[in-house]
C-alpha cells in the first residue's frame, strides 16, 4: 500500500501541477500584458506620499514617468538629495537639478500689528471669516490668523505663532501648494528658496490710510526703491514690487530704511515664534 | 523597500510591522481562534512552522521559479507545509485540533504568509528570509496571544485554563462570540495608538472647528 | 434633549410602580455609567447637552429589572464609549448607542439578560433579583421571582397573555415594557414638539400590525394577533423612542418611511421565524446600519429640476 | 543577484536585470518542470507525513467513537457496525457497494444479549448544526442515553445541552416520542423532557433530532432486533 | 391654471416690521460727505469721469456705465470731488469710490429734467433712458434694470411680476413705497410693460401689508391688465423663483432665470423708482431705506442720498442704543454684517438693521444631529445637512455635485437648525472657494 | 427544498462568513472604503465562490476518495490556478477593473473565505446543488457585509473621528457592532 500511495500521490500532484502549468502557459501566451518591472522597483523607492507636487498623479505615475525618462527624479519635492541620488543611480539617469521652492506669506500683519476693527463671531476658519465682512480684520487683505493653511498642510510645515501668523518651516515645506489653495486672501506664494528679499504686504492702500490698519504694512513710501539696486524694486499701485528676475542684485540694504518693516530679508523661516513687527524676521 | 540590516529584518515583523496589529494581515485566524490562550498558542506555533518552512523553500528556489507561476508555486509549497502541520497537530493534540477546526487548514491562505513570500522571501537570500519569517511568525504569535489573553480572561475568567476570579465570576460570553473578536482587536488597536500618541505628543495643530469658534477679540 | 428626558419621567415612574425599586436602581446605574464615560472621554461640557443622559435612561428601560447593577453600569459605559464617542460624539454615531449597549449586554450576559422578574405584587419594595451582586460576579437568582416574558410564553410555550395585562404593562419583561399607552402618549407629545419624526413610529407600528393581522388570519394558533404583537415586548418603546433617535435615523421623510417599515418587517421576521423571542433591538440596529444607504437613495428633488412645462 | 549586493542596496531588481524590451519569452518547459517538480516534491512530503500520522489519528478517532457509544449504550462489551442500506440494517453490504455515504448504526452487546443501538444525527440548532449520538433499545422502547458530539451553541446557554448533566440525564430511559416542556419544578409525565431555560431552541433541537431519527430508523431497528443473530 | 399663492417649504420667522411699518417716509438731512462706490450693481463697475477738485451738481453723472452689463453713477449731492480712491465697501473689502464734499448751504436743487419724458419714446429709447438714469434692482442683487427690460428675442416674456413681498423681517421699504406712492408704482409698471411689450402685470404682496394692498387696489389703472395678489406670509416668499411659483405656478428650471419661463421680476421699490425717475426727471440718486432694529434709537423709513455713510444715517435716527451689537445691511436673514461705520448706503441697500445682543443668535453651536429639519425647510429642496458636513470636511467639489449652485443662501435651514449651525455661511464660503478654484484653473 | 433555503439563509446572515465565521477579513478590511468598489469586490467574490464550489464538488467526487490526504493541496492549487487565469483574462479584457481590484484578485483566490467554503462544503458532505446554494449564500452574505461596511465608512469620513480611533480601529469596532446586530438572525428558520 505505502509504495503505491506514495507513487500515486506524487503522480497525481505532479499531474495537477503539469496541467496547470500548461494552462497558465497558454493563458500567459494569450493574455499577458508586459509591464516594466522597474516601475514597481522605483515606486518602492519613492516616498509614497502621493502629494502630487511632482506634477504627476501620485507616486506611481511619477515612477512610470521616471522609467519612461519623461521627467527627472529631482522634481520630487519630498525626497531628500540622498534618496533622489538613489533613484537616479538605480535608473542610471541624471538626477536633474533641484530648485527647491517654499511657501512664503505676503503679510506681516498679525493680530498685534494689524488689529481687528470688528469682533468676528462665526466659524473659526479663515474661509468662513473672509466671507463675513472680511472677517472684521482692519486690513481686509491681511492674514485672518484662523489657520486654514495650517490645517491643510499635510507635512506639518506650518504652525501659528503667538501673533496668529502662520510660520512656514522651510525644511518641512514641500511646495505642495495646498496652503496657496487654502488661503482665502491669496497670501501665500511659492518662491524659490533663493529669493530672500520679500515684501510682506498685499494691501494697495498707501501711507497713513494703511498704517492706521497695520503697523507692518507697506506704505509705498518708496525708500526701499532708492536703497535697492536700480530697477530691482518699483512701487506699483500702493505696493513695493520686487522684480525677481533681477534678484541676484538684491541685498539686505533695501530693507534698511523701511519705516514699517514690510520689506524683509529672509533667511529660513519668515517669522519668529513670538512675533513682533520687527524689520527682517528671524 | 529600503536597505535593511539582518537584525532589522528579524525585529521588524515582531513589533514595528507586526502582521496583525500594524499590517492587518492574517486577521481571520487572529480573530477566529483566539477565544482561549491555548488555541492562540497552538495556532501561532503552527503558523510559525509553516511560515518559516515555506520561506526557506521559496527563497532557496527563488531563482528557479518563473515569475508567471510564482503564486501557484508558493501556494503549493505553503499548502504542503500546512497539510503536514495539520496532520501533525491532529495526531499529537487531537483536542486542540478539534478546537481550531478548519482554521489550521486555512493557514494556507493566511494572507500574511503569502505576502511574506511575495514581498521578501522571493527576493532575498535564504538567511535573511529565515530571519524575516521568524520575526513575522513571532509577531503573529505575540498578537494572537494578546488577543487570546484578553478574550479568555474576560470571556471565561481564566488564563490558560487557570480560573482567576473564583467560581462566582460571571463570564463575558460576548468575548468568546464573534463580536467579541472584532471589539477586542479594535480595543487593542485603540490602546496601541494611545500609547503611540503618548510617546509622540501632538504637534499643536488646532482642531478643525466643530460649529462656531469664538474668535479672540483684540 | 432635556425635554426628551422630561418626557421619559412618567415612563420611569410607571416602571418603578410596576417593578419596584429595582427598576429605579437599574436605570440609575445605566445612566451613571453613560454619564461617567461621556464626562471622561467626551468633549468638554458635552454631558450638559443631555444626550448621554437620554442614552443611559433608555438603556436602563430596556434591561430586566433584576439585572445586577454593575452590568447595567458596564452597559451604559459601552453604549456611550463604543456606541457614540468612538464616532466623534454627539450626532456622528451610526448605531443607536442605547441599543448597542443593550445588544452588548445581551451577548455578554445572555443568562442574566433573559431571566425576567415577575411584576411586583404586594411585596413592592422587594428587589426583583440579585441587583446587588458584586461587580464581575454572577447573580444568584431566587427562582420564585422569575417568569417568562409574554412573547417567550407565546413562542416557546404556546400560552397567550391577556391583552389587558399587556396594555397596562402588568406582565414580566424589561423595565420599560410597561404601559404601551403611556409611551404612546409621551411619543405624541414629542412628535408635536418636532423632537421626533412621526413617520417612523407610525411606519413601524402599522407594518407590524398589518403583518401580524395577516399571519394571525392564516393560523391563529401559531401566530399572535396584531394587538398582542403591538403591545408586547419592547416594540412601543423601541418604535417611539429608539427608532426615532434623530442621529441614527434617516434625514429625509421618505427615508423615514422606509426605515420604519423596514424595522417593522424585521421585527416580525425575528419574532416569528427567528430564534429569539424579541427582535425589536436587532431590527433597529440592522436598519441603523442601512441608514447611510437610505439617505443616499432618498435625496430630495431640487426645485427646478423638473424642466418647466411653460411655453407662452 | 542578491538585493543587498546592489550599489545602492535598495532595489529588488538591479539596473541591468530589467530589459526594457519586449516580454522575456517564457518557456513552457520551464513552467512545466517547475510546477510539476514542485507537485511531485509536495506529494512525496505529504504522503510521508500522512503515512506517519495516520495510525495515531485513526486510533484517536476510533477511541472517541468508542467512548461515545460506550456512554450512550451504557458500557456494552462490544458493538458491531451496521449500515443502513435500502431501508434495512446490514452487517455486511452486498458486493460492489462501498460504505461511503451510508448511514451507520452501532449495535451493542452485553455478553451475547443485544444492548441497544447507537446512532448519530444532526439538525440546525440556534447557531449552526448540532450533531449528537444517542442509544435506543427497541426491546424496551426506551432511549438509553444521549451525547452531543458537536455544537456551536452559545456558551452558558445553548451549550448546556452538553454540559448540563441534569439535562443530559433526563434522556436515560425515557420513552420516545419525546416532547419538550417548560415547567419550573413539578413532576414529568412519560416522554417529557424539561427544557433548559434560556436555551429552549437548543433543547428543542436535541429532542427534534432524536424523534426524527427514530421515526426514520425505528422500524428497521426493530426488525433487525427481532431477527438479530444472537 | 390655479395659482397656489405660496410655495413649498420655507419658514415663518417673526416679522418684526411693527417698528417701522407705520412710520411715514421722511427725508434725512444731507451729510457733509457722500461716498459713491463705482461698483454698486451686478456687472462691470462704472468708470469715473470726474477728477478731484471738480464741482458737481446733484444728479450729474460722475461715473459712466462700462458697457451694457453695467450702470452709471450719479452725484447724489451738490459739492466738490474730494478724492477718488479705495474706500470701505459694504461687502467688507475696499473698492474704488468717488468722495464728494457736500456744499453746506446748497439748495441741492437738481438741474431740470436730466431724464427725458418717456411719452413719445420708443421702447429702445426708454431702455436707454433707464440705463442712463442708473436704475438697478432694489430688491437684492442690484441687477441693472435695463438688462431685464430688454430680454433676448428668442425668450418671449408674457408677464411682469412686481415683487412687493418684502419677506425679510424688519424691512418696510417696499411696504412704505407701495403704501405712499402707489401711482409711482403703477407708472413704473406702465413704463416697464411698454418696454417689455407684455400685456399682463401681477403685483405680489404678502398679506401682512393690507394698507399697501388697499392703496394699490385703489389706484389700479383701468386701461391695463394689472392685478394685485395678496400672497401667503412666508419666508422667502420674496425670492423671485418662489414668487413666480406662487403667482403663476411656474417652476424656474434650476440654473435658469425667470425670463426662461417668460417672466421678469422687479422689486416694488425699484418699480416705484422707475416711475419717480421719469416723473421728476432726476436719475437714481437717492432711495428709501428702512433703518430699524432694537439697537437704533428712532427707527424710521428714510429717503437717503445714495452714498451716505452708515454713521450719518444712524445719526439721523438718533444713534445707537447701548446694547447695540451687530449692524446688518439688508434683512437679518440674508443681510451682510458691517464691520465699518464708513461703509456707504448703496442703490441696492434695502435696509439697515441694528441687532442687540439679545437679537443675534448666540455664537455657541452644536454638531449636526441629523434631525433633517433643514431638508424640510429648504425652498429649493437641497440637502443642507449633507452640504454642511461636506463643507466642514472641505469637500467642496462634492458639494457642487449636490447642487450647491442652486442654494440661494436664503438662510431657512439655519433658521430651523436646532444645533444652530451657520449653514448659509458654510455654503457661501464653499461657493467662493469653488469660484476661486475655477478662476485658478 | 426547505433544506436548501436554510443553507442559503444560514450562510448569508446567521453564519455570515465575514461577521460570524471570520472568513475573508483581509479583503473585508481592504476594499470596504468605497461602496462602488465594495460592490465590485462582492461580485468578484460571488463569482469565485461559485467556481470554487463546483471545483470542490468535482474533486470530492472524483479525485479525493482515492487520495484523501491531497484534499487541502488539491483544493488550493486548483482554485488558485483557475483564479490566476481569470486574473490574467481580466487584466487583458478590462484594465480599469483590474486596477481597481487588481491586487485583490490574488488575495481573493487565496483568501480564507474561498478555501473555507470548499472545506466546509466537504465537511458537511453537501451535494452539488447544496454546494451551489451554500456558495451563493456565502457570496451574498459577504457582499452584504462589504457594502454595509462601505456605506458606513463613507459616512464616518464626514464625522470628526477622534484621532486615536481613525483607521482600522474604527473599522473593527463598526464590524463588531454589525456582527452584534447580525446576532439578531440567530436561530432563523432553525427547527423550532
Ligand atoms: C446572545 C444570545 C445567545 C443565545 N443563545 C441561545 C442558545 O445557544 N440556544 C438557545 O436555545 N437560545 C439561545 N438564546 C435565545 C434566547 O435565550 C431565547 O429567549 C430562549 O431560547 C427562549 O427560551 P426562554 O423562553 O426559556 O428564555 C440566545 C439569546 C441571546 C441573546
Ligand atoms: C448672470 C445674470 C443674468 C441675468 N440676466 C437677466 C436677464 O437677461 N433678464 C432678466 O430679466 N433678469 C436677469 N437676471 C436677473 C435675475 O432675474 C434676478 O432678478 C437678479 O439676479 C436679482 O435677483 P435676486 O435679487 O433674487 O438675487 C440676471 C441675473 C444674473 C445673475
Ligand atoms: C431669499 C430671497 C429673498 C428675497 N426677498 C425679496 C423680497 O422680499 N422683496 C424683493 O423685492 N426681492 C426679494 N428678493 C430678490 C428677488 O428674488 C428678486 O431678485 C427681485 O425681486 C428682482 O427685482 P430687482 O431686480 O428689482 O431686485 C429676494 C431674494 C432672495 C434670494
Ligand atoms: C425622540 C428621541 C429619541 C431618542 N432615542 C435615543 C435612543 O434610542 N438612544 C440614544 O442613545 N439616544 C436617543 N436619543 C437621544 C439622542 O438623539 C442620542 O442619544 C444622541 O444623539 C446619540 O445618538 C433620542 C432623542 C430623541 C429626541
Ligand atoms: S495665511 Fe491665509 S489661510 Fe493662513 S491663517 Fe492667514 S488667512 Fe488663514
Ligand atoms: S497691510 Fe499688508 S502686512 Fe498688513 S495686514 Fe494687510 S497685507 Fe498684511
Ligand atoms: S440657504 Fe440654501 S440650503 Fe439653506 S435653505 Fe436656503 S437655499 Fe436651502
Ligand atoms: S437642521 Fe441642523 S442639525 Fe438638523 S440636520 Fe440640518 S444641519 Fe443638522
Ligand atoms: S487571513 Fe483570512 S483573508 Fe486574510
Amino acid at each position: 500500500m505505502d509504495a503505491w500511495a506514495i507513487l500515486g500521490s506524487a503522480l497525481i500532484l505532479g499531474g495537477v501541477g503539469l496541467t496547470f502549468a500548461a494552462l497558465i502557459a497558454i493563458a500567459h501566451r494569450r493574455f499577458w500584458v508586459w509591464e516594466d518591472p522597474r516601475i514597481d522597483a522605483v515606486s518602492e523607492l519613492l516616498p509614497g506620499t502621493n502629494c502630487g507636487a511632482c506634477g504627476f498623479a501620485g507616486c506611481r505615475a511619477f515612477a512610470e514617468a521616471l522609467v519612461g525618462q519623461a521627467t527627472q527624479p529631482a522634481t520630487c519635492t519630498v525626497m531628500g538629495p540622498g534618496d533622489i541620488e538613489t533613484v537616479a543611480g538605480f535608473l542610471g539617469v541624471d538626477a536633474g537639478e533641484t530648485n527647491r521652492r517654499v511657501a512664503r506669506l505676503l503679510c506681516a500683519g498679525g493680530c498685534e500689528v494689524a488689529p481687528p476693527r470688528a469682533d468676528y463671531r462665526g466659524l473659526g476658519t479663515c474661509r468662513a471669516a473672509a466671507a463675513v465682512a472680511a472677517g472684521g480684520k482692519g486690513c481686509p487683505w491681511g492674514c485672518l490668523g484662523l489657520a486654514d493653511c495650517q490645517v491643510v498642510c499635510t507635512f506639518d510645515a506650518i504652525w501659528m505663532n503667538d501673533d496668529d501668523l502662520p510660520v512656514v518651516v522651510p525644511e518641512l515645506c514641500t511646495a505642495c501648494g495646498d496652503c496657496v489653495e487654502a488661503c482665502p486672501n491669496d497670501l501665500f506664494t511659492m518662491m524659490p528658496i533663493a529669493h530672500k528679499l520679500i515684501v510682506q504686504c498685499r494691501s494697495p492702500l498707501e501711507g497713513d490710510a494703511i498704517e492706521a490698519l497695520c503697523r507692518a504694512a507697506c506704505t509705498a513710501c518708496g525708500k526701499c526703491v532708492q536703497d535697492a539696486a536700480p530697477g530691482l524694486i518699483a512701487i506699483v499701485n500702493g505696493l513695493a514690487v520686487i522684480d525677481y528676475a533681477k534678484h541676484e542684485l538684491a541685498s539686505p540694504a533695501a530693507t534698511a530704511r523701511c519705516p514699517t518693516g514690510a520689506i524683509v530679508w529672509v533667511e529660513g523661516a519668515q517669522f519668529a515664534e513670538r512675533a513682533t513687527p520687527t524689520r527682517s524676521a528671524a | 523597500m529600503r536597505d535593511t540590516t539582518a537584525q532589522a529584518d528579524l525585529l521588524r515583523g515582531i513589533w514595528r510591522e507586526n502582521p496583525v496589529l500594524i499590517q492587518m494581515l492574517g486577521l481571520c485566524p487572529a480573530l477566529a481562534v483566539t477565544n482561549t490562550v491555548a488555541n492562540s498558542l497552538a495556532m501561532g506555533l503552527a503558523t510559525f512552522f509553516v511560515l518559516v518552512g515555506s520561506s526557506l523553500l521559496v527563497s532557496s528556489l527563488r531563482r528557479l521559479i518563473p515569475h508567471e507561476v510564482r503564486i501557484s508555486t508558493y501556494i503549493m509549497i505553503i499548502a504542503t507545509f500546512v497539510t503536514v502541520a495539520d496532520m501533525g497537530l491532529e495526531a499529537v493534540a487531537p483536542d486542540v485540533h478539534k478546537a481550531l477546526g478548519a482554521f489550521v487548514a486555512l493557514i494556507v491562505v493566511n494572507c500574511m504568509i503569502l505576502s511574506r513570500q511575495e514581498a521578501f522571501a522571493s527576493k532575498r537570500p535564504i538567511g535573511r528570509s529565515l530571519l524575516d519569517a521568524a520575526g513575522t511568525g513571532v509577531g503573529f504569535l505575540v498578537a494572537l496571544v494578546m488577543m487570546g489573553g484578553v478574550r479568555e480572561v474576560l470571556g471565561s475568567g481564566s488564563f490558560l485554563g487557570y480560573r482567576l476570579f473564583g467560581d462566582a465570576f460571571e463570564p463575558w460570553v460576548i468575548m468568546i462570540l464573534p463580536p467579541g473578536g472584532f471589539l477586542t482587536l479594535g480595543f487593542l488597536l485603540l490602546t496601541l495608538s494611545w500609547v503611540r500618541s503618548r510617546r509622540a505628543p501632538e504637534s499643536g495643530v488646532r482642531e478643525w472647528p466643530h460649529g462656531v469658534a469664538s474668535r479672540r477679540a483684540a | 434633549m432635556w425635554t426628551v428626558v422630561a418626557t421619559l419621567a412618567p415612563i420611569v415612574a410607571a416602571a418603578t410602580y410596576v417593578f419596584g425599586p429595582s427598576a429605579l436602581l437599574v436605570m440609575f446605574a445605566a445612566t451613571v455609567g453613560a454619564l461617567v464615560i461621556e464626562h471622561a472621554f467626551g468633549r468638554p461640557g458635552s454631558v450638559r447637552d443631555g444626550s448621554a443622559a437620554i442614552t443611559g435612561i433608555l438603556l436602563g428601560l430596556t434591561l430586566p429589572p433584576g439585572l445586577p447593577l454593575w452590568m447595567a453600569f458596564v452597559g451604559g459605559g459601552f453604549a456611550i464609549g463604543f456606541g457614540k464617542l468612538i464616532f466623534g460624539g454627539l450626532g456622528q454615531n451610526i448605531f443607536n448607542p442605547a441599543l448597542l449597549g443593550r445588544a452588548f449586554l445581551q451577548a455578554a450576559f445572555p443568562v442574566a439578560m433573559t431571566t425576567w422578574a415577575l411584576p411586583a405584587g404586594e411585596t413592592w419594595w422587594q428587589l426583583r433579583g440579585d441587583n446587588l451582586a458584586l461587580p464581575l460576579m454572577s447573580p444568584t437568582v431566587p427562582d420564585a421571582l422569575t417568569g417568562a416574558t409574554p412573547l417567550g410564553l407565546f413562542k416557546f410555550e404556546q400560552t397567550a397573555t391577556p391583552l389587558w395585562d399587556l396594555v397596562i404593562g402588568s406582565s414580566s419583561g424589561s423595565v420599560g415594557e410597561t404601559s404601551g399607552a403611556l409611551i404612546l402618549l409621551c411619543g405624541a407629545y414629542l412628535a408635536l414638539r418636532q423632537y421626533l419624526n412621526w413617520r417612523i413610529p407610525v411606519g413601524v407600528l402599522a407594518t407590524v400590525a398589518l403583518m401580524a393581522a395577516g399571519l394571525h388570519a392564516l393560523d391563529a394558533e401559531r401566530y399572535a394577533g396584531p394587538l398582542v404583537m403591538l403591545f408586547s415586548g419592547g416594540l412601543m418603546l423601541g418604535a417611539v423612542y429608539m427608532a426615532t433617535d434623530l442621529v441614527t435615523s434617516p434625514v429625509t421623510n421618505r427615508g423615514c418611511w422606509i426605515f420604519g417599515i423596514g424595522i417593522g418587517v424585521l421585527v416580525v421576521i425575528i419574532r416569528v421565524w427567528g430564534g429569539l423571542a424579541e427582535g425589536v433591538m436587532y431590527a433597529i440596529l440592522l436598519m441603523n446600519a442601512l441608514v447611510p444607504f437610505i439617505n443616499r437613495a432618498t435625496q430630495p428633488r431640487r426645485f427646478g429640476a423638473r424642466t418647466a412645462p411653460h411655453t407662452p | 543577484m542578491s538585493g543587498d549586493a546592489h550599489p545602492h542596496g535598495t532595489s529588488p531588481v538591479p539596473p541591468g536585470a530589467a530589459p526594457p524590451g519586449p516580454p522575456r519569452d517564457i518557456t513552457p518547459p520551464r513552467l512545466l518542470v517547475t510546477l510539476g517538480g514542485a507537485g511531485v516534491l509536495a506529494g512525496l512530503l505529504i504522503v510521508v507525513a500522512y503515512q506517519s500520522t495516520q495510525p495515531a489519528i485513526q486510533a484517536h478517532k476510533a477511541e472517541v467513537l468508542r467512548a461515545a457509544i460506550h456512554e450512550v449504550l451504557k458500557a456494552p462489551d462490544r458493538y458491531d457496525t451496521l449500515y443502513v442500506y435500502d431501508g434495512a440494517l446490514r452487517r455486511r453490504l452486498p458486493d460492489g457497494v462501498g460504505p461511503q455515504g451510508l448511514e451507520t448504526v452501532y449495535h451493542g452487546y452485553r455478553g451475547t444479549t443485544p444492548a441497544g443501538f447507537a446512532m448519530a444525527a444532526g439538525q440546525p440548532g440556534f447557531q449552526d448544526i448540532v450533531r449528537l449520538i444517542f442509544g435506543y433499545d427497541p426491546a424496551t422502547r426506551t432511549i438509553l442515553g444521549m451525547k452531543v458530539l458537536e455544537s456551536k451553541e452559545t456558551p452558558g446557554l445553548g451549550d448546556k445541552i452538553e454540559r448540563d448533566t441534569a439535562f443530559v440525564r433526563q434522556f436515560d430511559g425515557v420513552a420516545p416520542p419525546l416532547s419538550g416542556v417548560k415547567r419550573r419544578g413539578g413532576s414529568r409525565a412519560a416522554g417529557e423532557i424539561d427544557m433548559i431555560t434560556g436555551a429552549t431552541i437548543s433543547s428543542r433541537t436535541v429532542i427534534g433530532i432524536i424523534n426524527a431519527t427514530l421515526e426514520r430508523l425505528g422500524p428497521a431497528l426493530e426488525r433487525y432486533d427481532r431477527e438479530a443473530p444472537r | 391654471m390655479v395659482a397656489p399663492l405660496t410655495f413649498r417649504h420655507g419658514v415663518h420667522p417673526p416679522d418684526l416690521k411693527a417698528l417701522t411699518a407705520t412710520v411715514p417716509i421722511r427725508r434725512m438731512p444731507f451729510p457733509e460727505e457722500v461716498v459713491l462706490p463705482l461698483r454698486q450693481h451686478a456687472g462691470k463697475p462704472a468708470q469715473a469721469i470726474v477728477r478731484p477738485g471738480d464741482r458737481v451738481e446733484r444728479g450729474d453723472k460722475v461715473g459712466t456705465a462700462d458697457g451694457w452689463m453695467s450702470s452709471p453713477v450719479h452725484a447724489s449731492a451738490t459739492g466738490t470731488v474730494k478724492d477718488i480712491g479705495l474706500w470701505p465697501h459694504p461687502d467688507g473689502m475696499y473698492a474704488e469710490a468717488i468722495r464728494i464734499a457736500v456744499e453746506p448751504f446748497s439748495p441741492q436743487a437738481p438741474r431740470p429734467r436730466l431724464v427725458p419724458d418717456w411719452r413719445g419714446l420708443t421702447p429702445q429709447q426708454i431702455v436707454q433712458a433707464v440705463q442712463d438714469a442708473g436704475v438697478v434692482g432694489l430688491g437684492g442683487a442690484a441687477f441693472p434694470t435695463h438688462v431685464k427690460l430688454s430680454p433676448p428675442k428668442e425668450q418671449p416674456i408674457d408677464v411682469l411680476v412686481v415683487n412687493g413681498c418684502e419677506c425679510e423681517p424688519y424691512l418696510t421699504t417696499d411696504h412704505r413705497s407701495m403704501a405712499e406712492y402707489p401711482e409711482r408704482v403703477h407708472l413704473g409698471i406702465r413704463i416697464m410693460m411698454r418696454c417689455l411689450g407684455v400685456a399682463r402685470a401681477m403685483i405680489g404682496v404678502e398679506k401682512n401689508k393690507p394698507d399697501a394692498i388697499a392703496a394699490l387696489q385703489a389706484t389700479l389703472p383701468d386701461d391695463l391688465d394689472v392685478s394685485v395678489h395678496p400672497v401667503t406670509v412666508k419666508y422667502p416668499q420674496g425670492a423671485e423663483k418662489m414668487l413666480i411659483a406662487a403667482l403663476l405656478g411656474r417652476e424656474v428650471p434650476s440654473g435658469k432665470l425667470p425670463l426662461h419661463v417668460g417672466v421678469v421680476v422687479q422689486n416694488a421699490a425699484a418699480v416705484a423708482t422707475i416711475g419717480e425717475v421719469f416723473e421728476t426727471g432726476l436719475p437714481l440718486v437717492e432711495r428709501i431705506v428702512t433703518i430699524s432694529g432694537r439697537g437704533v434709537r428712532r427707527p424710521a423709513n428714510l429717503i437717503v442720498p445714495v452714498g451716505t455713510k452708515l454713521r450719518d444715517v444712524l445719526a439721523a435716527c438718533g444713534g445707537l442704543t447701548d446694547d447695540a451689537r451687530e449692524i446688518v445691511f439688508g434683512g437679518p436673514m440674508m443681510g451682510a454684517a458691517q464691520a465699518s461705520l464708513d461703509a456707504p448706503i448703496l442703490k441696492g441697500t434695502t435696509g439697515v438693521v441694528v441687532l442687540t445682543a439679545a437679537d443675534c443668535k448666540p455664537p455657541q453651536s452644536y454638531p449636526c444631529i441629523r434631525c433633517g429639519r433643514c431638508l424640510d425647510s429648504c425652498p429649493v429642496f437641497l440637502n443642507p445637512q449633507l452640504l454642511s458636513s461636506l463643507a466642514l470636511a472641505g469637500r467642496y467639489d462634492e458639494m457642487a455635485v449636490h447642487d450647491l449652485a442652486d442654494c440661494m443662501l436664503c438662510g431657512c435651514c439655519a433658521y430651523v437648525c436646532p444645533s444652530n449651525l451657520p449653514l448659509p455661511q458654510l455654503f457661501q464660503l464653499a461657493k467662493t472657494a469653488l469660484r476661486r478654484r475655477k478662476a485658478v484653473a | 427544498m426547505g433544506n436548501l433555503i436554510w443553507i442559503l439563509v444560514s450562510a448569508m446572515v446567521v453564519n455570515n462568513f465575514t461577521l460570524a465565521l471570520f472568513l475573508g477579513l483581509c479583503p473585508f478590511m481592504g476594499v470596504s472604503a468605497r461602496v462602488s468598489t465594495a460592490l465590485r469586490m462582492g461580485a468578484a467574490n460571488i463569482f469565485v465562490m461559485t467556481l470554487t464550489s463546483v471545483c470542490a464538488w468535482g474533486l470530492n467526487t472524483f479525485v479525493l476518495p482515492y487520495a484523501p490526504y491531497l484534499r487541502l493541496i488539491s483544493f488550493i492549487v486548483v482554485i488558485a490556478s483557475l483564479v490566476q487565469v481569470v486574473e490574467m483574462v481580466i487584466k487583458k479584457v478590462s484594465p480599469t477593473l483590474f486596477r481597481q481590484l487588481g491586487i485583490f484578485l490574488p488575495l481573493i483566490t487565496t483568501n480564507c473565505a474561498i478555501l473555507g467554503l470548499a472545506i466546509f462544503q466537504t465537511n458537511r458532505g453537501y451535494d452539488f446543488l447544496e454546494g451551489l446554494f451554500f456558495a451563493l449564500g456565502a457570496g451574498l452574505g459577504l457582499t452584504l457585509a462589504l457594502v454595509l461596511m462601505a456605506s458606513i465608512r463613507e459616512n464616518t469620513e464626514l464625522a470628526d473621528i477622534p484621532s486615536l480611533a481613525r483607521g482600522m480601529a474604527l473599522v473593527l469596532i463598526i464590524a463588531g457592532s454589525l456582527s452584534l446586530a447580525f446576532m439578531g438572525f440567530a436561530g432563523l428558520l432553525s427547527a423550532t
